[in-house]
């Protein structure tokens, strides 16, 4: 029975290291390329709603992290990448939740800028994440329709805010048949971020860049009045 | 020569991991709604079954039999996360696509299956020949589940090839119909029980024809009975 | 650093499962009911030889090898649906070259035909012949399995293989409807 | 002489498939008859469109399978199948929507499974639950009663709408679903839904143009059309062609957890009148989990069945991505029928209670 | 648990009573018949008399055919407990002990006597014991038993024997419920006779002492239980308890929860919970046996259905076809295009094949319905898939889930089937009555438990039959063993005899001889199947161990010594024990150079017991037929012998050797001139023959197409073997004078047949 117990320890143990070590190997060998390409695709997401000529920095590299803001829509810790030329303030690119999908909450990210009477401009938006129904709301993918890209140009002015809203409400936005609620959410996500780029502008762009740390400090931010 | 033509008519038709085996039915209903997904899991199928095969094979000597199992699992799991690495690496989006059902691969127990069943039994270049055609079985149902539900739910057909082929082949999209309301069942997972359901029932029912067919003409065997006692 | 600390840990992990399984392999060790009686204890004990083997057992033994599971004829479908639940293959349809399923057959001696030769004796599997040398044999009908063995080796030809007479306490209650005539 | 045999017992009950599937058809009559009045002609062609895609079908398998159609046809299970499917479609739902389910419910969820009496799942709820997955704008469809309408429809619209998708005058299904003040109508329960989401209270919500009865959170069409249903169901088991169990097992279970509920928060969650006659609580309770083919067959088995249909719906109502559930919850419990059945066996004759299992084996 | 005594007798005397799950409420139909009282039939011409009646066994037929009996005197006897006798029905002769289409929904034939009436209706002497109360308890038992007493309701169950209960009886319940549909025989019996039936409740409760006697009645028979209840009047111990009619509370198990609410446990008998059950016309025979010392011979039968027109009960003898019961009540089997005769109720009846069915003791209705009376289609084929309704279940009394039990009864899942207690299913025919798919299920049912009964039998069967072979397998070695043995003790012997050569061809033979002996005595010793065998084999054994010639001389030595010694024998028996003496000689020296022996051997081993010619007078104990046989085979075996010399081939059918065609010719005169042949030998030997040549018939009938180069040989064969059929058929007419002759030929033909055969198949062969 020893010798049982005692082989058959071994040799599994042997396997193991063996295994584990291939694992490792492998994971040394592609873990440059896998960082590469999971900046390249955020890149690519942050390219499709902040225009790249409107900036000089590396966006991805540029961030901070702000959490529990109710105009986020969530408890989670959601970046802001900072755009900026000639180290001038540009834009945001703002990771926000609409919290009252059809089917639970849309992550969707948001491209913005200001302009010179401090309204914000949407340079595009895109969803991240949704459970929405198939073939209803899920119309705000990309990849089912095209209707995520009506935000592009669009601005927030501080008058006409409620005309930025879903049709059905009286404002400008397509709803789709059949489905008000996702878009309206959408809709309202966007507006609730643009509104906070506009208050918080100068402290995002204050704080000090945490994106390249393993754990960022999340960003507290001030409301005017204090 | 006639093994190799024999794993292949097993691996390919006869006892097809999928469609006969029923194994890995996971990752086959959950990525196969468009053929490129299909595809795309289907070879880093292969390739496990490939690689774990050959290991399988060439350790099968040293391996007390008390302890194979945990040491067949160790050997796919190993070489699973090494695909899903290489994978996130070099196809990067189909990655993201296909998501969690890479590292799902490692409960396919069309891989430990084979492992068990052949791998252990048999040399390694026939283990690995008997990974590559269960692997193809495998990616075919998948591509063919793939197709069917792509173009009942999408109408397109390798849609997202540029994924797995890099951009050029984004113009082998075909668009076969353009709809308003697509038949999202086809694309949601019961879509793939039923399609799953009805490539088997094809799959029985070509058994049948061909069964038919060759069986009219059963070669007469003499079959010499045996005497229990002597005969006088 | 961390690498090595997971090396380690997957070795030390494993080297501690490898031993319980070893230890598991002996302590627990059981000696199932092996596969060929449980096969044997389907077959219709017979004994006629048609699936090619002399005997049953040594059927069971073939099966439990790999034989095909469709050579007995006395046993049928039903057979061989059974032993594809415990062998766990499909069941096919009988192998014709073997033999057709029949009705139950009893072998009958007809008695004034006999001779006495006793080779039906030797030849009955069961020792379900009585007599002795030059004296008429008979059919033990309850032990005789119906294997028609000793059909061939009578050189007179005196036994016929009969279809179990049909009891009415033996009734399957198939009920075939007989064409209706005029009541006269 | 030969006699004919024939096998005990030799008497029988005069009731036969056929008799108790067009009972149960006559049942429906009232609830289809408060559907047309306040839905419009609508309902009946998508009845006459299912019926005949159905016999049809089920003509055409029965062919290919090799059986008697034309007497397996005079069951009428395909018809009330049919039937239960076309009327809960939208009335103006397009024509192909009605085929395709009445096909998918026919050829697919109950010839596949081997005809009557195989088919594990309810075949109008699972075709029904196919359309809503599949093509949830057309299911979702449904027109303000005709009270409540901004524009009338006649017979002819209907027929239009439903194979052009435009009525006679040209106006479309969306322009047809505007109700009197000019808002696009929904169900009552997807109303309220949808409000909920808004994160307008249930009261809230019960103040929309859609609630026109003068009791609170009932919608008239909707209310008379279920009292319609509830009375056909009553009437079927009186005639005992259903058992009352699963009925009344599944309305108990809803009332139960939907009272709870209300109490609990009366804000985010509905009443029992609303849960109770805004849908198709009763239908469903009544024609359609009480399919003797897919559900449970033990009277034990019912009660578990039915309540767990009841809590389904509510869970799936009130949680869920949809805004009804009966369809789901059916298919659902489909599923856990022969677990059911298996583990609420009657105690058998002769046998201790429990015990006999472990003694079978013994 | 089960209801104890107080509290059912408080519910019972509170005229409360329990309820059975399920049940059903068929139309009743039951005024067809139970308006008219009960109407004597005239005498039957014949009757037919099943031997068994009841559960159990038949007793042994005492009578024979052609002798006058009397009515009432006893058919069969028997000492088993089980086996209840039969009685004659009327005074008549007995025409034939014969099977005779059965009271049993197979319409198998089982032995029936036929009596033919002599319409005399003439009593044997009677032996009525009004004094019961005085005799021992085993005296009444017996008297019941021998007046043939088995339950008349239902199953018929041995009277006697449950009326000697090991356990203490709490209830005798007697059962009057007569729940199936059409049936009044015991309602109408109750309201005639009940006062006789009251004592034969005395007597039950002489003999059973049980604390309460239930009498229960269906509430639709009001004139039943009031004629019972004047007859028990005076007896308060006895209670009388109207049952809501709803089927089938009549069923044993069934009545017993409405009146105690004690369920009789699976597979258990009801006095396991302290009840005994008696149906009404039983305690009426017991009456009948006990107060007027007659025996069972006749029985109330409701002839009814809306066929008949003369419906009502009557009075019907055991024994009386149906189609007696039918002609007197007025049968219009017009009124049934589709003629159907039910025995039993429309529930649990079975219809008959044809109308000679006699009229059993359990036999309480003949049911004939005109077209569409009984709703739905008789036959059952308008079966349809069942729909899972439940109705079946609802129905069920005995809460089974008929639809599983279906479901696994048609796939032939016998072992889930009775995991839903397939047996428990008491075949009321509830389930399928209500069943809207009108699926036979109690048929299928039905099946399923006979599957499993024979499945069961089977696996006895081949249990057995695997423990024969085993055991025979065992014993072949252990003969090898021993034979091997011998064969080394053999060798021995031989070398010793080598030393000692002899010359003589005697001694040679006789060395040859008791080789041949020692080994195949052994064989026949092992067998045991010779009385004889020992005494031969230690003959041989000491006949072997003699200093004899050396052995390793060729068959052909053997045979050519053995030819000296035929051409110098004088008799016949010489000649005989010579050739049989060569023959042996030969198989020994074949056995000797295989070194093994082939059971065969057996054959000439039982001729060792006497190889003088006195064995054709030893006596043996077998049957005087067969005691000639074993001379015949000997002559016969001789007769093979002597033509070997001659031809330099071996006449044995088991020799591979191919012969030519000449030797029949040869053959022929050979065996004509050889000693004359009884009788007997001859026959055998043209039995032998006969089936020689019906082999080679088929056999050269398969082969004459096969190929074309044998076809040439083939054909002769055929030819020859259709001459030596002729020879066979035309001897058969033969005189005494000429058979000899003409058998002799036959054989030769025979033998000449079997061995064209063999060339035939050699050639083919050879090809």
């Amino acid at each position: 029975m020893k010798r049982s117990i005692a082989s058959n320890g071994l040799i599994l143990s042997a396997f193991a290291l063996v295994t584990s070590g291939l694992i490792a190997l492998t994971y040394f060998g592609t873990a440059e390329q896998i960082n590469q390409q999971q900046q390249a695709k955020l890149q690519g997401i942050l390219n499709a709603i902040m225009p790249s000529q409107l900036y000089d920095n590396n966006l991805v590299h540029d961030c901070v992290v702000v959490s529990d803001q109710p105009a986020l829509g969530s408890h989670d810790a959601q970046r802001i990448y900072r755009a900026t030329l000639n180290s001038q303030p540009v834009g945001v690119a703002i990771e926000t939740t609409a919290p009252d999908g059809y089917s639970g909450k849309i992550k969707l990210v948001v491209g913005l800028t200001t302009d010179n009477s401090n309204n914000v401009n949407i340079q595009g938006v895109r969803i991240l994440e949704h459970n929405e129904t198939p073939g209803l709301g899920d119309k705000i993918d990309l990849r089912v329709s095209p209707w995520i890209l009506s935000f592009a140009d669009k601005t927030i002015e501080s008058d006409k805010l409620k005309y930025f809203a879903v049709k059905k409400d009286g404002g400008q936005f397509d709803q789709f048949t059949g489905a008000t609620i996702t878009p309206r959410a959408v809709v309202n996500a966007v507006k609730r971020s643009a509104l906070f780029y506009q208050q918080y502008q100068q402290q995002i762009f204050a704080a000090s860049n945490t994106c390249l740390q393993n754990k960022p400090t999340v960003l507290t931010l001030k409301t005017a009045e204090e | 020569m006639h093994e190799l033509k024999q794993l292949s008519w097993q691996g390919l038709w006869k006892n097809n991991p999928a469609l006969v085996q029923l194994l890995g039915l996971c990752p086959l209903l959950a990525t196969t709604a468009t053929l490129i997904n299909g595809l795309g899991l289907g070879l880093a199928t292969t390739m496990v079954l490939i690689g774990s095969n050959t290991a399988v094979s060439a350790i099968r000597r040293w391996v007390p039999n008390e302890i194979r199992i945990p040491i067949f699992v160790m050997i796919i799991a190993a070489f699973v996360t090494v695909v899903q690495l290489l994978m996130n690496a070099y196809t990067f989006t189909l990655y993201q696509s296909l998501g969690i059902f890479i590292p799902l691969i490692v409960t396919n127990c069309a891989i430990i299956g084979r492992a068990e069943a052949y791998a252990s039994k048999n040399p390694v270049g026939l283990a690995a020949y008997d990974g590559l055609m269960m692997g193809l079985g495998f990616t075919l149902v998948l591509m063919t589940l793939g197709g069917m539900r792509e173009i009942l739910g999408y109408g397109t057909l390798f849609s997202g090839a540029n994924l797995l082929f890099g951009d050029w082949a984004s113009q082998l999209e075909i668009r076969v119909f353009t709809t308003d309301s697509p038949f999202l069942v086809a694309i949601l997972p019961p879509g793939a029980f039923l399609g799953m359901g009805l490539l088997i029932a094809l799959k029985n029912l070509g058994d049948n024809k061909m069964e038919a067919v060759f069986a009219a003409k059963p070669k007469p065997k003499n079959v010499q009975r045996a005497r229990v006692t002597a005969e006088t | 650093m961390s690498i090595s600390i997971a090396l380690l840990a997957m070795a030390a992990l494993a080297l501690i499962f490898g031993a319980i399984l070893g230890y598991a392999a002996i302590r627990f060790k059981v000696e199932s009911d092996l596969l060929v009686e449980q096969i044997d204890a389907i077959l219709p004990q017979t004994q006629c030889g048609q699936c090619g083997y002399p005997g049953c057992k040594p059927y069971a033994q073939a099966i439990a090898e790999g034989d095909a599971i469709n050579k007995c004829p006395p046993g049928g479908d039903a057979t061989i649906k059974k032993l594809a639940d415990l062998m766990g293959v499909e069941a096919t349809s009988l192998d014709s070259a073997h033999g057709q399923e029949d009705v139950k057959k009893v072998a009958v001696i007809r008695e004034d035909e006999c001779i006495g030769c006793t080779k039906c004796i030797q030849a009955c599997p069961v020792d379900a012949i009585v007599g002795a040398a030059k004296q008429m044999h008979t059919v033990i009908a309850d032990e005789c399995t119906g294997c028609d063995l000793c059909v061939e080796p009578c050189p007179v030809d005196c036994i016929d293989m009969l279809p179990r007479p049909n009891s009415s306490a033996a009734w399957r209650w198939q009920l075939t409807p007989i064409d209706i005539k005029q009541v006269s | 002489m030969n006699l004919l045999l024939a096998s005990s017992p030799h008497q029988h009950n005069k009731r036969t498939t056929g008799q108790i599937m067009r009972l149960v058809l006559y049942a429906l009559i009232p609830g289809i008859a408060m559907q047309t009045w306040f839905f419009g002609i609508g309902t009946l062609i998508q009845i006459a469109l299912a019926v005949s895609t159905a016999l049809v079908t089920e003509a055409c398998i029965l062919e290919l399978r090799k059986r008697d159609f034309e007497r397996s046809l005079q069951d009428y299970s395909a018809v009330l199948t049919a039937v239960l499917l076309a009327i809960s479609l939208p009335p103006f739902a397009p024509w192909w929507l009605v085929v395709i389910g009445s096909f998918f419910a026919i050829a697919v969820v109950k010839q596949l499974y081997g005809g009557l009496g195989f088919n594990v799942f309810n075949p109008a709820m699972a075709a029904y639950v196919l359309l809503l997955v599949s093509f949830p704008l057309q299911m979702t469809q449904w027109l303000p009663a005709q009270s409540l309408a901004q524009y009338s429809h006649n017979w002819l619209d209907a027929f239009y709408t439903i194979f052009t998708g435009y009525s006679q005058d040209g106006f479309s299904l969306s322009q047809l679903r505007l109700g009197i003040d000019g808002t696009t109508m929904a169900t009552p329960l997807d109303t309220v839904k949808t409000s909920l989401a808004q994160s307008l209270t249930y009261h809230e919500s019960l103040q929309l143009p859609i609630f026109d009865s003068t009791v609170s959170g009932l919608n008239v069409a909707w209310s008379w059309i279920a009292f319609a249903y509830l009375l056909g169901g009553l009437l079927l088991i009186r005639q005992k062609v259903i058992n009352w169990h699963i009925p009344l097992s599944m309305l108990v279970s809803l009332f139960a957890i939907t009272l709870f509920m209300a109490l609990v928060d009366g804000d985010r969650f509905g009443s029992v009148l609303f849960h109770f006659f805004n849908g198709s609580i009763i239908i469903g309770a009544f024609f359609i989990a009480t399919d003797p083919v897919s559900a449970s067959t033990t009277n034990k088995g019912r009660l578990v069945f039915g309540a767990a249909i009841g809590l389904w719906v509510y869970i799936i109502r009130t949680w869920g991505g949809y805004p009804d559930a009966v369809a789901f919850a059916v298919v659902i419990m489909n599923m856990a029928v022969p677990l059911i059945d298996y583990y609420t066996q009657p105690r058998v004759y002769g046998h201790r209670e429990r015990s006999n299992k472990k003694e079978a084996k013994e | 648990m089960q209801s104890a005594f107080e509290d059912v007798m408080t519910k019972l005397n509170a005229k409360e009573l329990w309820d059975f799950p399920g049940g059903i409420k068929p139309e009743q139909h039951k005024q067809l018949s139970n308006q008219t009282p009960i109407d004597k039939l005239p005498l039957p011409e014949r009757l037919y008399v099943p031997l068994k009646q009841h559960i159990g066994l038949e007793g042994h037929v005492c009578v024979e055919p052609g002798q006058h009996v009397l009515k009432g005197q006893p058919l069969t006897k028997s000492m088993n407990p089980f086996a209840v006798p039969v009685h004659a029905p009327t005074s008549g002769t007995i025409i034939n002990i014969a099977p005779h289409v059965a009271a049993h929904p197979s319409g198998l034939p089982e032995l029936s006597i036929e009596i033919a009436s002599d319409q005399q209706d003439q009593w044997i002497p009677l032996q009525p014991m009004p004094d019961y109360q005085q005799r021992g308890k085993m005296a009444i038992l017996g008297a019941i038993c021998d007046a043939g007493i088995s339950g008349m309701g239902g199953a018929g169950f041995p009277t006697h024997i449950k009326s000697s209960p090991k356990k203490t009886v709490e209830f005798l319940i007697i059962n009057g419920i007569e729940c199936e549909p059409y049936i009044s025989a015991d309602d109408r019996l109750m309201r005639e006779h009940a006062w006789q039936i009251r004592q034969g409740i005395d007597v039950l409760c002489h003999l059973l002492e049980p604390q309460a006697v239930l009498i229960g009645i269906e509430d639709n028979k009001p004139e039943a239980i009031e004629a019972m209840n004047v007859a028990c009047r005076e007896n308060p111990r006895y209670q009388i308890c109207s049952i809501p009619t709803k089927y089938p509370a009549g069923g044993e198990k069934q009545l017993i929860q409405v009146l105690t609410n004690r369920e009789v446990p699976s597979s258990g008998l009801p006095i396991d919970v302290g009840i005994i059950m008696h149906n009404v016309g039983t305690c009426f025979a017991i009456a009948d046996a006990i107060f007027s010392g007659k025996p069972l011979i006749e029985r109330v039968v409701t002839v009814t259905g809306q066929a008949v027109h003369k419906r009502g009960n009557y009075w019907a003898l055991i024994g009386t076809p149906v189609a007696h019961l039918l002609a007197h009540s007025d049968y219009k089997a017009i009124k049934q295009k589709h003629p159907v005769t039910i025995m039993g109720g429309p529930m649990m009846g079975f219809t008959l094949r044809n109308n000679d069915v006699p009229v059993v003791k359990t036999t309480n209705c003949i049911l004939v319905p005109a077209d569409r009376e009984l709703g739905g289609s008789i036959t059952g084929d308008k079966e349809q898939p069942c729909i899972r309704c439940g109705a079946c279940a609802d129905a069920c009394p005995a809460s089974l889930l008929p639809q599983q039990l279906l479901w696994h009864a048609k796939a032939k899942e016998l072992d889930k089937a009775q995991d839903y207690h397939l047996f428990d299913c008491i075949e009321c025919g509830a389930c399928a009555y209500v069943c809207p798919s009108e699926i036979p299920l109690v048929h299928y049912y039905r099946i399923a438990k006979a599957d499993v009964r024979i499945e069961q039998q089977e696996k006895q069967k081949s249990d057995k039959a695997r423990e024969r072979f085993e055991r025979r397998a065992k014993r072949l070695l252990d003969e090898q063993q021993a034979r091997e043995e011998k064969h080394r003790l053999a060798a021995e012997a031989r070398k010793q005899a080598m030393a000692q050569q002899g010359n003589d061809a005697k001694d040679k033979i006789a060395a040859a001889l008791a080789r041949a002996k020692a080994k195949k005595a052994q064989l026949a010793d092992n067998t045991e199947q010779n009385t004889t065998a020992n005494q031969a084999k230690s003959a041989a054994v000491t006949q072997a161990n003699t200093p004899e010639q050396q052995p390793s001389d060729t068959p052909s030595t053997l045979q050519g010594s053995a030819d000296d010694r035929l051409a110098t024998g004088a008799s016949a028996n010489d000649r005989v024990q010579a050739a049989i003496a060569r023959a042996k000689a030969k198989k020994a020296s074949a056995a000797l150079a295989n070194d093994k022996l082939n059971a065969e051997a057996t054959l000439p081993a039982s001729g060792t017991n006497a190889p003088s010619s006195q064995n054709i007078e030893t006596p043996l104990p077998t049957e005087s037929a067969s005691a000639r046989k074993p001379s015949a085979v000997q002559a016969a075996s001789a007769e093979k012998s002597k033509e070997k010399p001659k031809n330099r081939v071996d006449a044995s059918k088991n020799t591979n050797r191919v012969e030519n065609e000449g030797i029949a010719d040869e053959a022929l005169p050979k065996a004509s001139v050889s000693n004359p042949l009884d009788e007997k030998q001859q026959k055998i030997a043209s039995a032998v023959a006969k089936a020689k040549a019906k082999r080679l018939n088929n056999a050269s009938k398969a082969e004459s197409s096969q190929t074309k180069a044998a076809k040439p040989d083939t054909d002769e064969n055929k030819a020859e073997s259709v001459r030596a059929a002729e020879q066979i058929d035309s001897s058969e007419d033969d005189t005494q004078s000429d058979a000899l002759n003409a058998k002799k030929q036959q054989i030769a033909a025979a033998v000449a047949k079997a061995k064209a055969k063999k060339a035939a198949q050699a050639a083919e062969k050879g090809e």
